[in-house]
């Protein structure tokens, strides 16, 4: 196995010295060159010429919940499975693929179950289906009549 | 044979594989479930006996299948991290394994006859399956860590069990006693765990043992008590919970409201037996700690106390229940008095009787159905002469009761007498050891007494319930109704534990004076005791070592002539005592209940008080909820509430004003203490203040819970100075 | 295994030289120094010539739609109005930073560039070519997924950190598209590990050849689709149509960036640019060969032993040629992703989810167990050279 | 020369982000402070060659249990104190000054307790000389299916529980 | 620089910073980022003593079945969390006291 230094991550922190490095300078050309005359019409949010009322900061629906609790549970099992999955060529290799073979599918069924519960539940429907009541569907069809 | 953790855990894995399939198809397959249950049982034992009969083709009390792999190694250096789990079977693991497995395996299918018209018949066997193996593994276990893991699995299954008809109230409140109760030993044991470990650096029992060997333990103090006795004693603390020993015998007589072959597993193989089991293990180290006397007290006022409560019940569960702790009390006492094999012997015999005892109780109730109520009939006062409609059953059950009073050429005898034996011996060379002696007699006498009384008022006499008993059909023989008990009956023999076996083959004679259970359990070896603090009641080492060492019939370590003459004779003595105190025994019992001469109800009102007592089970229950909850935890609770909410909220923010407010109090309480209420109502003024002051202020913050913990933890770190 | 661009550079004897040259004068050990500055500069190159992309981006962007709906497109500034994103830029800077009233200033002026530093440190893994590659990191595609993800919270925050209705509603969506999508694509990306054998590039490219046939794209059936599955996640990922719910004009006006003015909005648009280039070299590295050229021309072998070249000189044409392979196919790729752009029409918001988790995610999960199952039943083997073997298998992979 | 530079910014990353998360009161601006501490956590993994635990930090942490976090403050209502339509605060404070009284306590009695221990084992520890830095990767991915293979398998039944748990108590409820 | 002492003042910081966190707020989503300090600071100590102090990579498994867990933690934490709020209307701790009396 070969071993490294840790020069190899000089590259990583030059890059993201230069994005720090590039947003200061970008902002402050744009501080010297650019108008700066504020007012509270300007800082109003955008509301399509609407008053804004309230503050955006408010309840959001669950959904964006669960999907990123799907996501977390999907971005751990990969995680787990990447070194896994890096040795299996060698061992495939030397002809011990079987017990990664087992090993990985049993992890992968488990996988699998989740997203099929999710699934069955209804947790991937972005927009739940939902039936109307008779009367419901009535006043609809009133509605119509009269358009 | 050569065995391995892979040849020895099919035995704790076949259950439990039984159990994982079992959990998830027991809804629809509900009799492929059952029989996944009894067959990986059966397999089980299977596997189980290979191991006995190797033990026994070995024939050695050194022979050890001690196999270990590393759960997680973290150690550097010199400080060691390493975490081992594995196996570790001597003789007594083996025997135990058989007759776990074996008696399990009965209990199984009785089952099947038992429970086949329940609703649950299918989830009783998963929570059965659960609790085998849990059972098993504790057995096999190589340290105490996995001891107390399976510990705890045990308690939720037993939890899951008496509260099986979670319908009934009592039931509810049942396995919620059980599992409190029992998790008051828990948690000492836990605690003996860690201060193991703090010396130790391990946990295995192989460590334990030579770790006391070289005294490692010697001139250790935590709080001003040897170390040794702190964890031995904590540990004993686990067994008084598990086993039901005095005072936390609570919540055992409750346990009965779980199905009676769950009763059965409960209190002959599994969960009583595994408190005893772990004290048997750990003995070097309450030898060590000093605590055999204490142990041996504990056990005498269980055996008798329990014995006594017994007299008095009338459901028949509850007489065996009773029994049961009584039984155990008598284990403790084997443990307490030196009497190792005798002890564990015992464990395998009551294991043995009791089951069959709960199963017959079981058959008779399940044959005695309320056609009112539509429940089935556990009272005595409505049995009676059932002996005609069940035979088989009666058979069954005498030769239990026979066991279990102490006559001769039965197993209850061969073993109860040799602990009373050790306990005489004991007490002729230390008068102190004369209480927990005499206890255990008198408890012998009333064992056989109110066995007898339950015997002679379910089977003997008139019928006193007509209706009842011309309802009750007439005893058909089938297979998994009376394949168990026979087989159990038979195995209350005597003969069968009293007999020498050895060598080649099964049976030879080979140590014609020495019975197998003698020469193959032997204590484990620990080389030197050398912590020779004075023990209580001015009793020292030297002397109750040597003997208590010497008391086994070991030929190895030969007595000299005169001493092995000496305990020869004190046994002997011990053993013709306890014939003539178990006949009296039945012969009082014969007096009252089948000649009727002597009158019980005469005995009642002359002991009334008594009577009264022990129908409440010496207000046990009352003191653990009026006493201990409602007067210690609660206020506790209301303290802890009060230093959270009235000195951590309250002072800290505006810190003056409330304290010259409490100084005002305090003026004021002062004032009314002193001038008004001194002598008329003092106490009582004094408890109705703290009251109204700390029932108002209640507290269920899990912060404050948090920082409670890091104090507990960095005051603990202080004060074992890690 | 392909080293890192200072390891490359090391091997020829002339900066070697100049090493011991600096460590003569300064009276250290100067490698240390040098490798930074050989890092530095090549970072700084790659950085500006991945602005000058994302600049030209967006000029090929107009110029191609433009060109798909038969409309001129930008001619003014500059030849073909080439300039016009230069144009574009000195406007952004002139432009007057607007901070919304209710809004959470810090964050508001994080958010871009968390944007930025997440993409940028995604192009220290980027194998442009053997050589010219800045970090082979041992994790490399796992720590490229790691690093990715900054830039979902930076939409995620720059949606918050406005406090505007429109923001916010773009922000959670963007989040949410970007962290669902990411899970065809790592999972997909794992079947690539599975054959690569190593999370690294270096792994990826050195077990692919240059000639198709040699890809892992053709290794066999369910990398096929694998790629199909990792350039739809891609797409959606980088936020581009057909899955820009969370700038849709027409619904959210602008989304997440709806309150951003003049440069910060020129750093978010800057970083999506960029990352759709990065996530396109990735899909080229991890799927079409990355930076081989076909016959081994890239190691540069043939110039220096045939033809006779002095080292220096035969090798750096080699890595020209990885370099130009290399680019090409993302260029490629990148046509196509703004080639579907204007194709397609925006799909809305539950269809997004429903292609990611009824369809990608279940699919890259059969394609996982199909790569499993064909590496143990074929011994490693590409249908290719399974092919080859049945049929005789004179011209058989090189393996 | 690299290697001190790297630690010392990753440290200071890291101790920066704790300290934010511990003084901010904006619990918005506090998930953003643990970001920070999480890749300077990942900075430092990487500085003892624990290059996966780096990688997976940055995956798993930055990239997965921060958003989810960050999620979590939108579905509770912002980081906006105001009062909602039952009248009850609807974000919860950030602590006032007894609870500041108390985690100071915590904190120097902990602290005190820590550094005993520590100061024990600074005093006995020597370094060696310490081995070259190697991928762990394959060594990690051998170990999973050898060694903790049975870990491993348990962990997607513990996310799976996590899973199908977390679904079902946060799942829209109708009506 | 890069040793053994300076990682556990490390992790030693970052588990006070955990510590000062969990009993200062009362807000639950602002405990459980506490928790995820003190976890990391576990975490960190494992991968520490792996590097200095032992042979063998062990730890870096611990440390990344720590960061697992804390995934799944956090996942399920935050879920009862969202539930608690839905019902309660807030995320206060002190109104989480269902277990008082």
């Amino acid at each position: 196995m070969t071993s490294y230094t840790l020069d190899v991550y000089m590259p990583v922190i030059i890059l993201m010295a230069f994005a720090i490095g590039l947003v200061l300078i970008s902002v402050f050309v744009a501080q010297i060159l650019r108008p700066f005359k504020p007012n509270a019409l300007k800082e109003q949010a955008y509301e399509c010429g609407e008053e804004p009322v309230g503050t955006a900061w408010s309840n959001f629906n669950v959904r964006f919940y669960v999907v990123s609790l799907i996501f977390i549970v999907f971005d751990v099992e990969g995680a787990l499975m990447f070194p896994v999955a890096s040795i299996y060529r060698k061992f495939v290799e030397i002809g011990e693929g079987a017990v990664l073979v087992g090993s990985l599918l049993v992890f992968i069924s488990v996988l699998v179950v989740g997203i099929v519960y999710c699934w069955a539940k209804g947790d991937l429907d972005w927009v739940r289906s939902f039936q109307l009541s008779d009367e419901q569907i009535n006043q609809l069809k009133g509605i119509e009549e009269k358009a | 044979m050569d065995f391995t953790i892979s040849t020895v855990a099919p035995i704790v894995l076949l259950p439990f594989l039984a159990f994982a399939i079992n959990a998830f198809i027991v809804k629809r397959f509900t009799t492929l479930g059952v029989i996944l249950s009894c067959a990986s049982i059966l397999g089980s034992f299977f596997y189980a006996s290979r191991i006995f009969f190797h033990f026994l083709n070995v024939y050695n009390t050194d022979y050890v299948i001690h196999k270990t792999f590393t759960w997680f190694d973290l150690s550097y250096g010199e400080f060691p991290f390493k975490l081992d789990m594995g196996i570790y079977i001597d003789n007594m693991t083996a025997t135990m394994l058989f007759m776990v497995t074996g008696v399990a395996t009965l209990i199984h299918i009785f089952s099947t006859y038992y429970m086949k018209d329940d609703k649950r018949y299918g989830r009783f066997f998963v929570y059965l399956s659960l609790f085998t193996s849990a059972m098993l593994a504790l057995v096999v276990s190589e340290n105490l860590l996995s001891v107390f893991i399976f510990w705890e699995l045990m308690g939720f299954c037993s939890y899951s069990l008496i509260g099986f008809y979670y319908e009934k109230e009592g039931a509810g409140n049942a396995n919620i006693k059980a599992f409190m109760t029992t998790r008051v030993g828990d948690v000492f044991f836990l605690f003996g765990i860690l201060a193991i470990w703090s010396v130790v650096g391990s946990v295995s029992f192989v460590d334990i043992y030579a770790a006391l060997g070289a005294g490692k333990f010697n001139g250790l103090y935590a709080l001003g008590i040897p170390l040794a006795t702190l964890a031995g004693a904590s540990i004993f603390m686990g067994t008084v919970g598990k086993s039901a020993q005095f005072p936390l015998q609570v919540w055992l007589p409750d346990a009965m409201w779980g199905p009676t072959p769950c009763s059965a597993l409960i209190h002959a193989a599994t969960m009583v037996a595994a408190g005893v089991y772990l004290s048997l293990r750990c003995y070097p180290l309450m030898e060590a700690g000093h605590l055999t006397y204490v142990i041996a007290t504990i056990g005498g006022i269980t055996a008798f106390g329990a014995a006594t409560i017994a007299l008095v019940q009338t459901d028949i569960k509850a007489v065996l229940a009773y029994s049961t702790i009584s039984q155990l009390g008598y284990m403790v006492l084997g443990v307490g008095v030196g009497s190792y094999n005798a002890a564990f012997m015992h464990l395998i015999t009551h294991a043995v009787f009791k089951a069959c005892l709960f199963l017959s109780a079981g058959s008779v109730i399940h044959s005695l159905h309320d056609h009112h109520t539509h429940a089935h009939v556990q009272e005595m006062p409505r049995m009676g002469g059932l002996k005609d409609k069940m035979p088989f059953t009666f058979l069954a059950m005498l030769c239990c009761t026979l066991a279990i009073a102490g006559i001769p050429f039965f197993s209850g005898f061969v073993s109860k007498d040799r602990i009373l034996g050790d306990a005489l011996l004991m007490a002729l060379h230390n008068k102190w050891y004369w209480i927990p002696t005499v206890l255990g007699f008198g408890g012998a006498l009333l064992t056989a007494f109110y066995m007898f009384r339950m015997m002679f008022l379910t089977f003997f006499g008139e019928p006193r319930d007509k209706d009842l008993y011309d309802h009750t059909k007439k005893e058909t023989l089938s297979w998994n109704r009376n394949v168990p008990l026979l087989i159990l009956s038979v195995f209350t023999l005597g003969v069968f534990y009293a007999g020498s076996l050895s060598g080649q083959g099964i049976v030879k004679v080979a140590h014609e004076k020495y019975e197998w259970f003698q020469t193959l359990i032997a204590k484990p070896h620990v080389e030197t005791f050398t912590a020779k603090a004075p023990q209580a009641f001015g009793w020292t080492d030297e002397g109750s070592m040597t003997v208590s060492e010497k008391s086994h019939y070991d030929p190895d370590h030969g007595l000299s002539e005169e001493e092995a003459h000496h305990v020869h004779h004190v046994h002997h003595i011990g053993a013709l005592v306890s014939i003539v105190i178990a006949f009296s025994g039945v012969f009082i019992a014969f007096m009252m209940y089948i000649t009727r001469k002597w009158n019980p109800g005469f005995w009642v009102s002359l002991f009334s008080g008594w009577y009264r007592a022990l129908q409440n089970k010496y207000y046990f229950d009352d003191f653990y909820i009026k006493g201990l909850i409602q007067k210690g935890l609660i206020p506790l609770n209301n303290l802890l509430a009060f230093i959270d909410m009235g000195i951590y909220d309250r002072y800290a923010v505006d810190g003056w004003e409330k304290v010259n407010r409490a100084m005002f109090t305090m003026a004021k309480w002062f004032d009314n203490i002193i001038v008004d209420t001194v002598a008329v109502d003092g106490t009582g003024a004094s408890v109705r203040f703290f009251n109204v002051i700390l029932r108002t202020i209640q507290s269920g913050k899990i912060q404050f819970y948090f920082i409670m913990i890091i104090l507990v933890l960095t005051g603990y770190i202080w004060t074992l100075n890690i | 295994m392909s080293p890192s661009v200072n390891e490359y550079v090391n091997q020829f004897e002339i900066h070697q030289k100049l090493v011991a040259m600096v460590s003569d004068f300064l009276g250290f050990d100067a490698s240390g120094l040098m490798a930074f500055l050989v890092f530095a500069v090549t970072a700084f190159a790659i950085v500006n010539v991945m602005a000058l992309i994302g600049g030209l981006g967006t000029y090929a962007e107009r110029k191609i739609s433009a060109d798909i709906q038969l409309r001129q497109g930008p001619n003014r500034v500059g030849p073909y109005g080439i300039l016009q994103f230069l144009a574009d830029g000195v406007k952004m800077i002139m432009k007057e930073t607007i901070y919304p009233a209710q809004a959470d200033r810090a964050l508001f002026n994080l958010a871009p560039v968390l944007a930025l530093l997440g993409v940028f440190a995604t192009l220290a893994v980027v194998p442009f070519s053997s050589g010219f590659t800045l970090a082979n990191l041992n994790v490399g595609v796992f720590y490229l997924i790691g690093v990715g993800s900054l830039v979902g919270v930076a939409v995620f925050l720059g949606g918050y950190a406005a406090n505007s209705k429109w923001s916010m509603l773009g922000g959670m969506r963007g989040a949410s598209q970007i962290i669902s999508y990411e899970v065809p694509v790592t999972i997909t990306t794992l079947s690539i590990v599975l054959l690569a054998g190593g999370l690294s590039f270096g792994h990826f490219v050195e077990n692919q050849g240059g000639f198709p046939h040699e890809w892992f794209i053709f290794h066999n059936p369910f990398t096929f689709i694998g790629f199909f599955v990792f350039f739809v996640g891609m797409l959606a990922e980088t936020n581009r149509a057909p899955f820009d719910l969370p700038e849709a004009e027409s619904e959210l006006v602008s989304g997440y960036h709806t309150e951003y003015t003049g440069m910060r909005f020129g750093l978010f648009a800057l970083a999506e640019y960029i990352e759709v280039f990065v996530l396109c070299g990735v899909a080229v590295a991890a799927f079409l060969g990355g930076y081989k050229v076909p016959f081994d021309l890239g190691n540069g072998v043939i110039f220096v032993e045939k033809l006779g070249l002095p080292a220096i000189i035969g090798k750096n044409i080699g890595q020209v040629l990885q370099l130009g392979s290399f680019v090409t196919k993302t260029l490629a790729l990148y046509y196509v992703v703004i080639w579907v752009r204007w194709t397609f029409p925006r799909i809305r918001v539950d269809q997004v989810m429903t292609i990611c988790w009824k369809y990608l995610t279940p699919i890259a999960l059969f394609n996982l167990i199909g790569v499993v199952f064909w590496m143990y039943a074929f011994d490693n083997q590409s249908l290719w050279e399974i092919l080859s073997h049945l049929g005789g298998g004179s011209h058989g992979g090189h393996h | 020369m690299f290697n001190d530079t790297f630690f010392l910014l990753s440290a200071g990353l890291t101790l920066a982000g704790a300290l934010g998360v511990v003084f901010t009161k904006n619990l918005m601006h506090a998930c953003v402070m643990l970001l920070g501490t999480l890749f300077g956590v990942a900075g430092l993994y990487a500085c003892i060659g624990a290059d996966f635990l780096a990688a997976s930090q940055l995956v798993i942490y930055a990239g997965g249990v921060v958003i989810l976090m960050l999620f979590a403050v939108m579905l509770t209502g912002g980081s906006s104190d105001q009062a909602n339509k039952f009248g009850i605060e609807k974000i919860a404070g950030m602590g006032n000054t007894k609870t500041y009284i108390f985690a100071g306590v915590s904190v120097a009695v902990i602290s005190l307790t820590l550094l005993k221990i520590m100061a024990g084992y600074m005093k006995t520890f020597e370094q060696g000389e310490l081995p070259p830095l190697t991928s762990t990767v394959e060594e990690i991915g051998t170990l999973l299916v050898t060694d903790h293979v049975l870990a491993f398998e348990i962990s997607s039944i513990l996310l799976l529980g996590a899973l199908v748990g977390a679904a079902a108590i946060a799942r829209p409820r109708k009506g | 620089m890069i040793s053994l002492p300076s990682y556990l003042f490390l992790s030693f910081a970052l588990f006070i910073a955990g510590i000062a966190v969990m009993v200062a707020r009362k807000n639950i989503i602002a405990i459980m980022l506490g928790i995820e300090l003190i976890l990391n600071s576990a975490a960190l100590n494992f991968a520490a003593y792996t590097r200095f102090a032992n042979d063998n990579i062990d730890g870096h498994l611990m440390s990344l079945f720590i960061i697992v867990i804390a995934a799944a933690e956090a996942a399920v934490g935050l879920a009862i969390v969202i539930r608690f709020f839905q019902i309660k209307e807030t995320i206060h701790i002190d109104d989480a006291a269902q277990l008082q009396n």
